[in-house]
């Protein structure tokens, strides 16, 4: 309840005011703000629609998809976590310096792949659960405790490069029995699409079927009418920081497969891309509301508005601007909600 | 009554912790490099961290009533640009006055969403961080800004024996330190960080006083980024790319809470003076590049666990209040 | 907002630009469009590179179109996707890094559009692409050996301090063994004090340069991976007073590298003996050289050198014409 | 007539279409105490609020010493000289008590300095403190002071602003009754001095003993007001839930007598909150439990119940031993608990009515080790039991319990726990805040689950109310059990006392 909001007229609301909640409220808003966006983009840069293109935002979409999925987890229990990147950053060079052919730990081995893949989830898996025990266990906010994983951790990762490297920012060489995950895939369907449909379909169930996903929103909407009501809130919110350390360790996964190669820098500069992502697809910041529709439609919107800007070659200063306008026009619209809301 | 106040002593115990901290790392490099000790070097590290300081003292304004500016990074560079294309030609006390401007409008901005429309300020200054800087690039076309000499003269020359930056810095912090502890205004914005809802009724007005930290934020960017700006000379596309990390974390270290109504200006400078101190003593032992992240990072954790068990301490002291019904 | 909306109406139009022109330019005869794709330009040389390029492109006749990745290899790699959508004819390409810059070049392939890596070689790998290259090694050889003599036919000892860039970058490491090369052949006349990472970053440049001074007061040596640093060293050598000319005593022996205005500026005003040139014009002819070679049917070398050359102040006169520095310094001050 | 000083007419109040004030006149005459007495939600609070200016009136005319007045904020009616003394201090912990006092309008250094003047500051401060006899040091962090004399600053802030008139809205609830006294004499001065004073109370007595004039407030509408000695105890009583008190509560068809024990707690104790608490709770019993906020009984509840610790003593469920700290366990041995903060602990404002229902039953209802749930199914169990309690809503699924009045929110509460069939069900001031009807409602509830064999503690600070439902009642004081009363020996001052009694 963040201060006093002005004494509200009550009442019916007018019909256009119904009119304009109803698009607000949609959770297609976003959806539509893109199609409008390519539309608006095509009589310029006809390519955009090609079958090709499309495929290759589709390609774009599915780490960043899989990264907001899991920074959602955490906004939904009102925490954040900025150390996803460097979780990301981390876990691909340990994961790469394991199977890289260039005298990894298990270079050549059949098995390496597997165990690289394995090294990377437990990685991100323990740096999340470090953040959740700190958060909760040493009660430090948790944009404190994750900026400190993130430095700590961003560095960690470029000095294990330069130990595993003799002069490179980066660990390549990697077995193609692990870039498969790029590019191969069973029927035209990549494998890297198969995991994040895969993850998605996961999360979706585990938050509308299961009781956690319950536990989750309580969590998020109110702690301690949550704990009343039995829910173990720090187990929850421990978990939570976990599932998002574990998805930013599969988004490491498909990146480093992508990239062919593991580098100390990946992710560094896509942490504004995730937050924002989740916070245009309707997750909001207080906790308790998100969806995995909404994250993909944000996620969406926002590699259609890279691609777009991509195609036009536009200068890094357009591209920084336009994104940071989509975020503050999102959070806005999510501002609008939530006075509409307030007056009831 | 007994217990309380033990409790209260260990309560400014712990307030001194970060201090202790401080003298620990001087001891410590003091053993390890005989050059470290020297009134010299302490000139140095303190010039090398007065503009993280004076952003850290804006910054604390904006914690204090339970905001954050993730902004002031391209504040920095914004105002960096405008001195090196537009102001050059200004003497300093015109320019000086007009980036300070420049620094408190952008804040404005930022407060005009965070008070208007009630949008959490993380959320507006995440987004303005990216248009400010995306609104610089397009105006130094992401080139290197040189900066005039009368700036690159102020960055190295000095008064008293004391650099510049060092005066600049010391200025603000009065200024800082009187606005909060000897005015209405200064009290206001502490009662606001403790409860916006009981300032709104105790007849203060909560609002204004939160927007108007945000414009102080803005404008003590912008001194930073002027007295950084003069130092190195010039401003490439980087400049003060993430910076606000650093920042926030000097304000923490001071003991500055992220939950509002607790914080001060000098523990704003002595968490920017403690980094600097990190990276000074490990440039003064020729240490592994690679080590400034991690022990950085570890230093902030402890001064970060102090705060929270800090805020756990003043909990229990506290009385029970009446529960508030809604 | 407003700024916002309006690099929005920006975008748009330059998306109309964008749009057209490459039509038009298919239409006249032999118009190409090659694509110029950086990774950031935190640095004059790849400014100039990139006003280079564009420049000798027009001559050409060739439309560019230009990417920036603010150095997210991810998506620069997404960038080249996205170029060979636009069916540009080539790519010269500046990767952030040199393992993870692969995909994009088996990308440029598999469209068979030419790619050329520009002053950035990718990792050793087998497929089709052409890598222009100063030698960073070879060249701060020749310039800190220069450096040397100078400092021997002045006489005296030193001690120096070697300035060392981000060593996540190979060519800062390439230029850090360069000088080390050469200064370990001389240790009775140059004694290392101290090693700066300056990670290109101006802040930790600035605090490291000074607190080397000030372990070392006696610096009177300096070697600097990169002229972007230059306006950093002056401030940090004025403030502690060692700012000389050469020949007035107290000057510091100062070697530069890049050739960039600022190189030009002080080997000049006699503030800096010796600056490596990495010679920018050839790197870019050697690039577009590369191109027509290849739409004419026969594949160049995959890496292609430039020796670059070392510029004191003594050979300031005859080769600055081939410093691209000076020609940036000459716009700025005619 | 001059000596009116407050004149409102014609009142009126509404929120979300929900009329909460019809047509309140009051008058309250210079250096006069006026009693408002009304149960919780009569709209008490909402006039209040109205002239301390936290909120607007829709319509109707307030007057201030003969011109008509409307303060927008607290700051207006500070300025106009009402003071709202809230039953929430708004005092700041992280300030001094100086710096609470004078928090709106620091002495500066002369006109147009804007720094404080710390000397004149402390002299006015301790001025002030000497008013409300409270003696501390100006300069004491407000952090440091119990309750009580918090109250005490709170006042000594009236009186620094020239208050023509100052609200009190239940200010000894959280008092001993030493600092009771010592606030009447105050009341008492104030009064002497011409300020006015509204006075708002649950406890009748003090009313009576304090108050010139007494109005009585029900359901949003002045239901009695005059002299004091127009009014009795019994009157005010009557006037309040309009109807006489035997009717208030719905006859309970006499159980098979209380069983066994339920609950048991034996010398249980945590420092600074409860000590040494023992009593028995039995099957088919409701035990009512009386005494002031911070007298220990909302603690104990939380203790019981598993949020709160306890350092010595034991909890016996059905015989069993509860350990602390484990309500997940309370819950499964059949424990439930309403808490007392609806809106801060009780519901998901936000969520809707259903998952509200269904959060504590959620592991029962969820199959495998994956905890698979069926929300078709758990919609269902939640309609069913929203139908049983009576929760008047649209679309038990879609609405947001924010959406619903208080008394069917806190229905939503009661039926999240019935959904669990409780044997042990703890309600910690289950009808505050809510209308006369629904109370009603509420107390049907509570006897159908004695009738079911269920074991019922009843915290409430409305004594009627325990009068009236209770088999026995346990009075708390300062963290221990001041004594037990059974039904036949129930009287209204002997509870009070009770609970005063040092």
């Amino acid at each position: 309840m963040g201060g006093v909001l002005p004494a509200s007229s009550g009442g019916a609301l007018s019909r256009p005011m119904r009119l304009v909640r109803l698009v607000l409220f949609s959770d297609y808003l976003v959806l539509a703000l893109t199609v409008l966006y390519v539309a608006a983009l095509w009589f310029a840069v006809p390519e955009i629609i090609s079958p090709t293109n499309l495929n290759d935002i589709f390609l774009q979409v599915l780490p960043l998809f899989v990264a907001a999925m899991g920074l959602m987890m955490v906004l939904l229990v009102a925490q954040i976590d900025l150390s996803a990147t460097s979780i990301m950053a981390m876990s691909c060079v340990v994961g790469a310096s394991i199977m890289t052919s260039q005298g990894g730990y298990l270079a050549g081995h059949a098995l390496a792949p597997v165990a690289a893949v394995l090294a990377i989830v437990a990685i991100g898996l323990l740096i999340g659960v470090l953040n959740g025990v700190c958060t909760i266990v040493f009660d430090i906010p948790s944009f404190l405790v994750t900026l400190v994983t993130m430095m700590f951790f961003s560095g960690a990762a470029i000095w294990y490069t330069a130990a595993h490297t003799n002069s490179g920012s980066s660990i390549g060489a990697l077995p193609s029995s692990f870039l498969a995950i790029g590019y191969g895939g069973i029927a035209g369907i990549p494998y890297a699409a198969l995991i994040t449909v895969g993850l998605a379909i996961i999360v979706h169930l585990m938050l509308t079927r299961t009781v956690f996903g319950r536990w989750v929103r309580a969590v998020g909407l109110n702690p301690s009418a949550a704990a009343i009501s039995g829910v173990p809130v720090k187990r929850v919110v421990i978990g939570c920081f976990a599932l998002s350390g574990l998805f930013a360790a599969f988004a490491a996964v498909i990146y480093t497969a992508r990239l062919e190669a593991g580098t100390p820098i990946l992710g560094q500069r896509i942490l504004l891309d995730v937050i924002g992502a989740a916070v245009i697809g309707g997750v909001s910041l207080f906790g308790g509301k998100g969806s995995v529709i909404g994250v993909l439609i944000g996620v969406l919107f926002l590699s259609a508005v890279d691609n777009g800007l991509q195609l036009l070659g536009l200068s890094l200063s357009s591209v920084y601007a336009i994104k940071g306008g989509v975020i503050l026009l999102a959070a806005v619209v999510d501002a609008i909600r939530h006075h509409l809301l307030a007056r009831g | 009554m007994n217990g309380l106040n033990s409790r209260a002593l260990a309560l400014i115990a712990l307030r001194f912790a970060p201090l202790m901290l401080f003298v620990a790392l001087c001891i410590v490099f003091g053993a390890l490099s005989d050059r470290f000790l020297s009134l010299a070097n302490f000139r140095n590290i303190l010039a090398q961290s007065t503009h993280v300081a004076v952003m850290a003292i804006g910054m604390t304004f904006v914690l204090l009533v339970r905001g954050v500016d993730l902004s002031v990074g391209s504040v920095m560079y914004l105002v960096a640009v405008a001195m090196g294309l537009y102001l050059s030609g200004l003497p300093l006390a015109l320019s000086i006055p007009a980036i300070v401007l420049i620094g408190a409008a952008f804040g404005a901005v930022n407060a005009c969403f965070v008070t208007g429309l009630r949008i959490a300020s993380f959320i507006v200054t995440l987004a303005t961080l990216f248009i400010g800087r995306g609104f610089a690039l397009y105006l130094s076309e992401t080139k290197m800004v040189f900066q005039s000499d009368t700036v690159q003269t102020l960055g190295r020359s000095s008064f008293l024996a004391i650099p510049w930056a060092i005066w600049i810095a010391a200025a603000v912090a009065c200024a800082a330190w009187v606005t909060l502890t000897q005015t209405p205004y200064g009290r206001q914005i502490y009662a606001v960080g403790a409860d916006p809802d009981s300032a709104a009724k105790a007849g203060i007005r909560v609002q204004p006083i939160v927007f108007s930290v945000f414009c102080i934020c803005g404008a003590c960017a912008a001194i930073g980024a002027l007295i950084s700006v003069s130092q190195v000379g010039a401003a490439a596309a980087t400049f003060g790319y993430q910076e606000e990390f650093p920042v926030i974390a000097a304000a923490v270290l001071g003991g500055t809470s992220l939950f509002g109504g607790r914080g001060g200006v000098f523990g704003s400078i002595f968490g920017a003076v403690l980094v600097q101190t990190t990276a000074n003593g490990l440039v003064m032992l020729n240490a592994d590049p690679y080590l400034y992240p991690l022990v950085n990072s570890l230093i902030i954790f402890i001064a970060a666990w102090v705060d929270g068990r800090r805020r756990l301490m003043t909990e229990r002291i506290e009385q029970r209040k009446i529960r508030v019904e809604a | 907002m407003t700024i916002t909306r309006r690099e929005f109406s920006a975008s748009v139009l330059a998306a109309a630009a964008a749009g057209t022109m490459p039509g038009a330019a298919r239409a006249a005869e032999g118009g190409k469009t090659i694509a110029l794709m950086f990774d950031a330009f935190d640095s004059d040389f790849w400014i100039t590179g990139n006003t280079i390029l564009k420049a000798k492109a027009k001559e050409n006749g060739w439309t560019t179109l230009e990417t920036i990745s603010n150095r997210d290899q991810n998506k620069q790699n997404d960038q080249v996707k996205a170029m060979v959508e636009r069916k540009v004819d080539g790519i010269i390409f500046i990767p952030t890094d040199n393992n993870a810059a692969i995909p994009a070049i088996r990308t440029a392939n598999a469209a068979n559009i030419p790619i050329i890596f520009f002053n950035r070689p990718p990792a050793p790998n087998d497929n089709k692409y052409v890598a222009i290259q100063a030698d960073n090694r070879k060249i701060m050889q020749t310039t800190v050996t220069i450096l040397v003599d100078l400092a021997r036919k002045q006489g005296g000892k030193y001690k120096a301090c070697l300035l060392m860039g981000d060593l996540g970058d190979n060519n800062a490491v390439q230029r850090r063994d360069g000088a080390l090369d050469i200064l370990d052949k001389n240790k009775d006349l140059v004694e290392i004090v101290s090693r700066v990472a300056t990670e290109w970053n101006a802040d930790k440049t600035f605090a490291g340069l000074t607190n080397a001074i000030q372990a070392n007061p006696d610096i009177n040596m300096l070697i600097s991976p990169s002229d972007s640093e230059d306006t950093i060293i002056e401030q940090v050598l004025k403030t502690a007073g060692k700012w000389h000319k050469t020949g007035e005593d107290g000057h510091v022996m100062f070697a530069g590298f890049d050739g960039d205005q600022n190189g030009y500026r002080l080997l000049s005003t006699k503030y800096m003996d010796v600056n490596g040139v990495q010679n920018l014009f050839y790197e870019v002819d050697l690039a577009y050289g590369a191109f027509k070679d290849i739409w004419a049917g026969k594949q160049p070398d995959k890496m292609l050198i430039d020796p670059g050359f070392a510029i004191s102040q003594a050979t300031l006169e005859s080769k600055r014409d081939d410093m691209w520095g000076y020609h940036v310094w000459k716009e700025k001050n005619k | 007539m001059s000596d009116l000083l407050l004149k409102v007419a014609g009142l009126n109040k509404s929120f979300f279409g929900v009329q909460v004030l019809r047509d309140v006149g009051l008058e309250l005459r210079r250096g006069t105490v006026l009693g408002l007495v009304g149960e919780n939600g009569s709209g008490k609070s909402t006039t209040m609020n109205i002239l301390g200016g936290v909120l607007t009136k829709d319509s109707g005319r307030v007057e201030l010493a003969g011109e008509e007045v409307q303060p927008a904020s607290s700051r207006d009616a500070l300025a106009l000289g009402i003071a709202f003394i809230h039953q929430e201090l708004s005092l700041f912990p992280n300030l001094s008590v100086e710096e609470n006092i004078f928090l709106d309008h620091f002495p500066k250094r002369g006109a147009g300095i804007p720094f404080i003047d710390r000397r004149r500051l402390r002299d006015q401060a301790s001025k002030a403190l000497e008013l409300v006899d409270l003696k501390v040091s100006p300069t004491t962090p407000v952090m440091r002071l119990p309750q009580g004399e918090r109250q005490l600053i709170e006042i000594a802030k009236a009186l620094t602003r020239q208050a023509r008139l100052i609200i009190f809205d239940e200010p000894t609830t959280s008092l001993t009754a030493r600092e009771t006294e010592r606030l009447f004499e105050i009341i008492g001065r104030l009064r002497a001095q011409g300020i006015s004073v509204i006075y708002i109370s649950h406890i009748l007595q003090d009313v009576m003993r304090l108050s010139d004039d007494i109005a009585v407030l029900r359901d949003g509408e002045v239901v009695g007001a005059g002299r004091r000695e127009d009014f009795t105890v019994e009157r005010l009583v009557t006037l309040m839930v309009g109807r006489s008190i035997d009717r208030l509560f719905p006859e309970r068809e006499p159980s098979q007598g209380p069983g066994g024990a339920a609950l048991s707690v034996r010398g249980l104790s945590q420092p600074g909150v409860v000590r040494d608490v023992s009593f028995e709770l039995r099957r088919g019993e409701v035990l009512g439990v009386s005494g002031l906020m911070g007298s220990g009984r909302s603690e104990l509840a939380r203790i019981l119940f598993g949020l709160d610790p306890y350092s010595e003593g034991e909890v016996r469920v059905a015989g069993e031993r509860l350990p602390p700290l484990k309500p997940r366990l309370a819950m499964d041995r059949g424990v439930a608990f309403l808490t007392e903060d609806r809106r801060g602990e009780g519901l998901m404002m936000e969520a809707s009515i259903a998952d509200n229902i269904v959060l504590p039953s959620l592991v029962e209802r969820s199959r495998g080790f994956i905890r698979w749930l069926d929300p078709a199914g758990l919609d269902q169990a939640a309609r069913d039991m929203a139908e049983r309690v009576r929760v008047n809503a649209r679309a038990i699924d879609t609405a947001a319990a924010r959406t619903l009045s208080g008394g069917n929110q806190q229905k939503v509460v009661i039926a999240k726990w019935l959904l669990r069939a409780p044997s042990i069900f703890i309600l910690d001031e289950p009808t505050r805040g809510i209308d006369v009807g629904a109370k009603y409602e509420v107390y049907k509830i509570i006897n159908t689950m004695v009738a079911g064999g269920a074991a019922i503690l009843f915290i409430s600070s409305e004594i009627e109310e325990l009068i009236g439902m209770a088999d026995r009642i346990m009075v708390m004081g300062r963290g221990e059990i001041r004594g037990f009363f059974e039904r036949a020996s129930f009287d209204r001052e002997t509870l009070m006392s009770a609970a005063l009694w040092q």
